[in-house]
């Protein structure tokens, strides 16, 4: 009787299905990092911990130097030794408490917004017969790569005070004096996020969760009586619940790291929000690192708790809407077809068509937004980017690092949240928590972390100067969308679709491939496109990383922000977006090719 | 605290270990005292400095983020080419390059040989640690000898602070007021803002940041007529609009959503003006101040004798005519014999004293900061 | 109560329900019938309003459920569904589950759990309240989505194959508690089942579908004895069919001749069609044929005992006649039989029928093609 | 073939695999059979891989699959199987789900489509290929998933009610097809049904199991004849039961007398725990039970006919006894019976048996108690 080598012992046990669910009796630790160790239960894998060391490395690493950092007394570099001075700082400072109720309720208030618009937009895109639905959809997906500063003064245009379109508009009827928007205010703030970014970025992420949710599970709610509203949210929200739960905090602490809509539109009302602090205290002559990281932790601090509540609800609760039965009939709209069409489009108008037209127009202005100026058009900011000599190289730059960064999130990061979901291997639950942290400290303060771990890490420090450091760390930018959205899609999908793969004799990697890709592509292209584009805009992480060798569009882009060029600026930003523009195209393709 | 201090920079610099590695023999960075004798680690002769430079083959430079400066790093390029030095030239912001370079020297990576920037945030954080050199000893290996010459400067050798660190090789002229013609007089004056009629009415580019309008109103600070307590009055009860960009501030300014406006430079209203717009906007000669771009040796700099050849073109009449020539619209330069290309927006390098602290001198960062805190203040 | 009139489906190209009219009286079972794919989920999905008719109308106790003018959402047709996929919520419980129906009619709590407790004692799955809804058996969640379906008592049930993943035992009982609480509340039940015996003991009528369209609408003696298609009488039981030559056609009765010479009689169905000299089919239900050992001098027609299945309570025989054909007669386990043996096989004439011969594609495909397509395989 | 040996799979408290052993030899048909819920998919997910059992060992081809020293993985097992929820992947084809078992094993494109073109020919699907996984009907799903088993021919083929959701002729058409692949290529097949039919009729040998327990191993006929307990006889096939008091036991039979004072004999099961003047139940099958008119003269317990149900080729007849008992028989054609007809039921003492009374949770709960439960619904 032959036995079994260790070998294959090993193969298998990696892949065992688990499941997330318990007995009701878990301690603490259980619910916090999912089951305890108990015989054939989890197991170790040294080739898995080996990542889980590095990736430790390379996410833990950079936090607790910036934690050093925030101890250090002193100016940056000249430090007189360690203590609470800017964590003492910070607590005293009444204006960051109150910009940190700002940033609260400046956040809560996109993310709520966002949240209900967006699943109920993505739901429609998703789920019924909506006519030219995944046009529409595409339409949000540009509307994220649009450069954000362009599309702000854009809203400036529509929402000014004093010239903007709409309230001139307004006056011109008979009861109104002065228009009543100011586009200079907290929900001129709440406004321009929603339409250029968290709105669209909801709708990107939500809608391939729709589409993975087997039919019968909301027509059987219907038939038992349940409105639409009432299928819902009782069944339908819950059921997506772990991607609604992801982009949610993600959501959230993206706009925890955003400044430059609060930095344009804030600064008259001195709206100030943590992220704006946090910008002008490393701007500062004496750059207050110590100070700005304090800022910055605080962040993190606010995030942590959502991170955990998170992974415990869908551990929890994570389950198969896919499975082997699937039905997929989209819901008839009725008479509602076209008043949805029209007003979903009217939105996709607003979030896309109008800023991208402002931004291509932009670039022809001699000042942006003043047609009044003489001559109005003009060639010359084009002219300005062809003809600087560092374009060509940035540009191959940029496709280097985004195509590096996409290709390192889809196919290491998929990796990862396959093991983390499907597999029992030890260590995975804190590779889980880990992954969030690279996102949870602004770029713009974790940067320097980068920076002295990758000098400070022998092997990494050949590295320093090339282009792979900023993939590795636009890819570490990319981290925690791409492994808790693939994570949230893979737990969409019933195990017994990659169990009958199995049975047929398929191995692991051909199952991945055949099965489970393809089910998880939509995802996958979604985030793969995120990655590119927020690697190919990415500032904050690679400025400290990037030389004249490795600069990309995105930083030459910052040199000519340096002297408030806009017009120019706007320039590379059409290039980013004509890139990212296409790869998303070519991705949604591939991804709805790759699902039939 | 001073001894701490130097223990800092010693231990953490790890000086020590590199010169074993790279036959420098002194400590250039601890001992100040015998920086004068300290070995630069350059060869003999110049010419056996050129041919060592050649054999480095490589110049590191870092140099201010704007519009100018990529094409000033090409015109580099281009010049030491001639000396078999291939440039690595970046654009960084001062702010941000400080950052870095602290924490690469900290790891004992000295990996920069020269920084040409505004001086600010290098006076202010690499100075006090000595992570850039001082730089006399440089001048006196140059070839060129008419650079360390007192004479061929305007204003002799000056630097940003008595460390001899940073050489300020050019000031430029930045700042005013911005008045609204139609709304004040032409002839408006600093005093006039303080008229009850313009509360809500004056507008700057944000001071609470550095780079912002704190520069302008530095200028109030350096008055005696002024000062700290009117420059309050004048930023809060006056209630000063802040924006965040100049061209937002000139074009309230031009269509009188603003009387007076703080933090931009003459170029951004010529732009306007170019245009067609912002006609009836002035710039005083009043609230001016001048910031100075200086060059600077990093510590333990890789290629000496690649950075002494390009110091003796740099600092030459013609390496700062070229400087002038392809760097901001109204660069100027110390050296005597340069051609500004706008005189008329060029500070008067002969009669300092009308403005207020340099920006960039340890003076001047401290008169920035003190606008930061009143603005921040409320 | 219930009444289809021409409803028609299309998805795209496939007709998936076509032409279909059909009444539900109040207080009867209604039971579909048909082939894998012929239409019987559609149909009831068109019930539901989970899909949305192409063409035709539905009405419901009076009022206009699906037509071209309107159209009602599911949610307002107070119908209750049990999918053929269960569709079990995998977020709940087995206990949320079935309470779901009950919290949207709000009904106090305690109601609610007696009732989970009454409808999980119905399917026999008591103690598994807290279940979650994925950690079931197939027949468990089978039952958990009958027990939701029942929980809150609709007027009309519509149930698709509510039983398939049940075993003999259980499926009786849930057969017999529909049954009866169909009785008791005067539930009126639509009915999909791919169990003959199903459809033929618990229906008040049955509709026969194929390939989207209604083949016939009778009771269930009335199809089970009167087909009027050969597809009805090949799809509902069993039938022999024994192809021949017709030799005589009398009024009512018609004689065949088989290859071997033996000649039997039987009913005519389709006169018009029917020939003398033209081959024809002769049908016979299996259990209405008597089988006689050889020896016994019974009439008939002689085969051979090829197979025997025992099937608990009866024997399945394949026979082969002496020209090749096979088929299969039930008998009763008086007796047992052994394989190779000789027998008779009898054709009462009442039972007999006579059919002509035409395409029989019931099943998409006949036999013999299924039979080379499997050869093919092996 | 396959060896399975005290397997025991626990999902945390729930033991649904509890101490199975069985084997299944090449070329056998083996069926695992019980209620709902009893662990027949969890024992074939054992065997396949799909879980690792945490007790016990299985064995096949003279390889430990798993055991506690080590594993094979699904894929290497080189085995087919259906599930019961069909794992219909949704993202392919119907000809793309069929063909990934071969194109996983390389075979060229021309074979691939001819093999779909047959297996699909085989279930009845021909022209479906292009159709998505998802837009097919029930029943088509599950014959995509059998077409999926069948297409690579596995030697061991694990088949979870493969059936469930056809139609009686399809059914029994793909019953008829395994049964020949399998004959043809020797393939081994352990399969799960809630069918009895299909069960006693296909399988070489029969595993009763009842929460996750082995109750009886045996061949059809045996299992059905002689069941070992009182919960295989009522599992298998249908039984009635009549209770009395036993009122002598013989060394073979046993008499028994009924309320109404009728005394029947039979055959004696479990003889040590008989005593007269106890309990017993007397259970026969229903076929083996004589029915006769009233008026007849045959000896047997009087009954009323209280429902008559026309199951196509045989009637149920629900018959109430003097003393209030129910119970179902199955008579044939040949006579019309009318509700409220008395009867006289014959029990032939060969077939009927004698056992003592125990308690029966065969179906975890009596009929009483649903009844009662069913009662609190309505
Ligand atoms: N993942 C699971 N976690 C906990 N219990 C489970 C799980 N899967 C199955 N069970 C339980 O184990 C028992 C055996 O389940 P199994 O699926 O093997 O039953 P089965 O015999 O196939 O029943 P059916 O005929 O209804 O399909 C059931 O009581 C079921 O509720
Ligand atoms: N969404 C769909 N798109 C296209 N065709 C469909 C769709 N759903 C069902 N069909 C086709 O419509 C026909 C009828 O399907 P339906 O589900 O009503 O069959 P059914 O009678 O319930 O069969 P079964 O007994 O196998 O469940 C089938 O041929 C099926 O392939
Ligand atoms: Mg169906
Ligand atoms: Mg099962």
């Amino acid at each position: 009787m032959s036995q079994v080598t260790p070998e294959t012992v090993a193969e298998i046990e990696e892949l065992t299905p688990h499941d997330g669910i318990g007995s009701p009796k878990r301690g603490w630790r259980q619910r916090l990092f999912g089951r305890v160790t108990r015989g054939a239960g989890q197991h170790w894998s040294v080739p898995f911990l080996v990542l889980v060391a590095f990736i430790a490395l390379l996410v833990i690493g950079p936090i607790l130097i910036m934690l050093q950092i925030s101890l250090q007394e002193g100016a940056f570099g000249a430090s007189t030794g360690y203590g609470f001075e800017a964590w003492r700082e910070v607590m005293a400072n009444s204006r960051i408490r109150s910009s940190l109720l700002t940033t609260i309720n400046i956040s809560l208030t996109r993310q709520t917004i966002a949240m209900i618009v967006g699943v109920w937009l993505s739901w429609v895109i998703a789920r019924t017969d909506l006519p030219y639905a995944k046009v529409l959809e595409y339409g949000f997906w540009v509307a994220v790569f649009l450069p954000g500063l362009t599309v702000t003064l854009s809203w400036i245009m529509v929402f000014d005070p004093f010239y903007g379109v709409a309230n001139r508009a307004l006056e011109a009827l008979p009861f109104i004096q002065n228009g009543p928007f100011d586009i200079y205010s907290w929900w001129g703030i709440v406004w321009v996020h929603l339409v250029s970014g968290t709105l669209p970025v909801k709708v990107m992420l939500l809608t391939p969760a729709f589409r993975n949710l087997d039919a019968a599970l909301e027509e059987a709610s219907r038939s038992s009586g349940a409105t639409s509203g009432q299928t819902m949210r009782h069944v339908v929200i819950p059921l997506v619940a772990p991607t609604l739960l992801v982009a949610l905090v993600l959501g959230t602490i993206r706009s925890l790291e955003a400044f430059e809509i609060e930095l344009i539109l804030g600064t008259p009302r001195r709206i100030d929000v943590l992220s704006t602090e946090i910008y002008r205290l490393v701007r500062r002559s004496t750059p207050q690192y110590s100070t700005a990281t304090v800022v910055g932790m605080i962040s993190l601090v606010l995030m942590l708790p959502a991170v955990v509540f998170q992974r415990i609800y869908t551990a929890r609760r994570g389950h198969a809407t896919l499975t082997g039965k699937s039905t997929n009939v989209p819901r008839p709209l009725g008479k509602w077809k076209w008043p949805t069409f029209a007003l979903i489009a009217s939105m996709v108008f607003i979030m896309t068509i109008f800023p991208m037209a402002m931004v291509i127009m932009g670039t022809f202005m001699n000042i942006f937004g003043r047609f009044d100026a003489t001559p109005t058009w003009t060639l010359d900011n084009w002219t300005t980017i062809l003809n600087n000599r560092a374009f060509t190289g940035a540009l191959w730059n940029s496709t280097v690092l985004s195509f590096g960064t996409a290709f390192v999130a889809m196919v290491i990061f998929s990796v990862i949240a396959y093991t983390v979901v499907r597999t029992q291997l030890k260590g995975r639950v804190f590779l889980d928590y880990m992954v969030w942290l690279p996102s949870m400290l602004p770029g713009i303060v974790i940067s320097l972390g980068y920076l002295i771990l990758f000098i400070n890490v022998p092997f990494l420090r050949p590295m320093f100067g090339t282009m792979s450091i900023l993939i590795v760390v636009a890819a570490l930018g990319a981290m925690t969308l791409t492994t808790q959205m693939v994570k949230a899609s893979l737990i969409q999908i019933g195990a017994e679709l990659e169990e009958a793969s199995r049975a047929s004799g398929g191995n692991w990697f051909y199952t991945f491939r055949r099965v489970v890709l393809p089910l998880i592509a939509p995802t996958l292209a979604v985030v793969g496109v995120l990655a590119f584009s927020t690697a190919v805009k990415t500032t904050g992480h690679v400025a400290l990383l990037s030389t004249s060798r490795n600069q990309p569009l995105s930083i030459l882009q910052l040199n000519q922000m340096a002297d408030f060029n806009l017009e120019a600026a706007s320039v590379v930003g059409v290039f980013i977006l004509i890139g990212t523009v296409g790869v998303a195209l070519v991705a949604r393709l591939l991804g709805f090719k790759a699902r039939g | 605290g001073d001894d701490a201090f130097e223990e800092e920079i010693g231990g953490d610099t790890g000086v020590t270990d590199t010169d074993t590695d790279t036959d420098t023999d002194t400590d250039t960075d601890t001992d100040e005292a015998a920086a004068g004798t300290n070995d630069l680690g350059v060869a003999g002769s110049w010419d056996e400095i050129v041919a060592a430079a050649a054999d480095e083959g490589e110049l590191v430079i870092s140099v201010h983020r704007g519009s100018g400066y990529e094409d000033w790093c090409q015109e580099v390029i281009a010049a030491m080419a001639d000396y078999d030095i291939d440039v690595d030239c970046t654009a960084n912001s001062p702010s941000d390059y400080v950052g870095r370079v602290i924490a690469e020297q900290q790891a004992g990576e000295f990996l920069w040989d020269l920084v040409v920037a505004a001086t600010g945030n290098i006076q202010a954080s690499l100075v006090p640690i000595a992570g850039v050199q001082e730089l006399g000893p440089w001048l006196d290996v140059l070839e060129d000898e008419s650079i360390r010459e007192e004479d061929n400067w305007v204003g002799g050798l000056v630097y940003s602070d008595e460390s001899n660190r940073v050489f300020l090789h050019e000031y430029v002229l930045s700042g005013g007021a911005y008045v609204n013609t139609d709304l004040l007089g032409e002839d408006a004056q600093p005093t006039d803002l303080y008229d009850e009629s313009l509360q809500g009415q004056i507008v700057s580019r944000d001071p609470t940041n550095v780079n912002g309008g704190s520069m302008s109103l530095a200028w109030f600070l350096a008055q005696p007529e002024f000062g700290e307590e009117s420059l309050r009055e004048l930023v809060h009860d006056q209630r000063m609009v802040f924006v965040e960009d100049p061209s937002t501030m000139l074009q309230w300014v031009a269509d009188g959503r603003a009387a007076v406006g703080f933090g931009a430079n003459v170029d951004d209203l010529e732009d306007l003006q170019d245009a067609g717009l912002a006609e009836n906007v002035i710039q005083t000669d009043w609230a001016q101040y001048v910031v100075a771009y200086g060059t600077a040796v990093l510590a333990d700099n890789p290629n000496p004798n690649a950075t002494a050849v390009f110091l003796n073109w740099h600092l030459s009449q013609e390496g700062q005519q070229v400087w002038t020539d392809v760097t901001r619209f109204n660069s100027s330069s110390r050296r005597v014999g340069v051609e500004f290309p706008a005189p008329d927006a060029s500070p008067q390098y002969d009669d300092m004293s009308q403005y207020p602290p340099v920006i960039g001198t340890a003076e001047g960062t401290e008169s920035v900061e003190r606008v930061n805190e009143i603005a921040l203040d409320g | 109560m219930l009444r289809l009139r021409n409803v028609e489906k299309a998805f795209g190209d496939v007709r998936a329900v076509n032409d279909v009219s059909f009444d539900v009286h109040e207080g009867e079972i209604l039971t579909l019938l048909g082939p894998s794919g012929c239409g019987k989920s559609t149909t009831l999905r068109l019930v539901m309003g989970l899909e949305r008719a192409t063409g035709g109308q539905i009405e419901y106790q009076g009022k206009v459920l699906d037509s071209d003018d309107g159209f009602v959402p599911p949610h307002k047709r107070s119908m209750g569904m049990v999918f053929q996929s269960y569709a079990i919520w995998p977020h709940m419980t087995v206990a949320k589950n079935i309470a779901y129906p009950l919290k949207l009619r709000k009904r106090p709590k305690k109601e609610i759990d007696a009732a989970i407790e009454r409808v999980l004692a119905l399917v026999g799955m008591e103690g598994m309240q807290d279940r979650p809804g994925t950690k079931l058996s197939g027949g468990q969640m089978q039952r958990v989505a009958l027990a939701r379906a029942l929980v809150y008592e609709p007027k009309l049930l519509l149930l698709d194959e509510p039983f398939s993943n049940l075993d003999a035992q259980l499926r009786e009982h849930m057969r017999a508690e529909v049954k009866s609480l169909q009785r008791r509340l005067g539930l009126t039940v639509l009915f999909v089942t791919h169990d003959q015996t199903e459809a033929l003991s618990m229906s008040n009528s049955i509709v026969l579908m194929r390939t989207g369209r209604i083949i016939q609408v009778a009771d269930p003696k009335t199809m089970y004895n009167e087909p009027t298609e050969q597809f009805v009488r090949d799809f509902v039981g069993h039938t022999i069919i024994l192809a021949g030559e017709l030799v005589g056609v009398g009024e009512q009765t018609a004689r065949v001749r088989f290859p071997s010479g033996d000649e039997v009689s039987g009913q005519i169905r389709h006169r018009e069609t029917l020939e003398v000299g033209n081959r024809a089919e002769v049908a016979i239900r299996p259990e209405k044929v008597q089988i006689h050992p050889c020896d016994s001098g019974a009439s008939g027609v002689p085969a051979e005992v090829e197979v025997v299945l025992f099937i608990g309570n009866h024997y399945e025989l394949q026979l082969k006649t002496s020209w090749g054909l096979e088929f299969l007669v039930v008998v009763g386990v008086e007796r047992e039989w052994h394989e190779g043996e000789r027998v008779i096989v009898e054709l009462p004439p009442e039972w007999t029928q006579v059919w002509s011969v035409t395409d029989i594609d019931g099943t998409e495909q006949s036999s013999a093609q299924r039979q080379a397509a499997m050869e093919g395989v092996v």
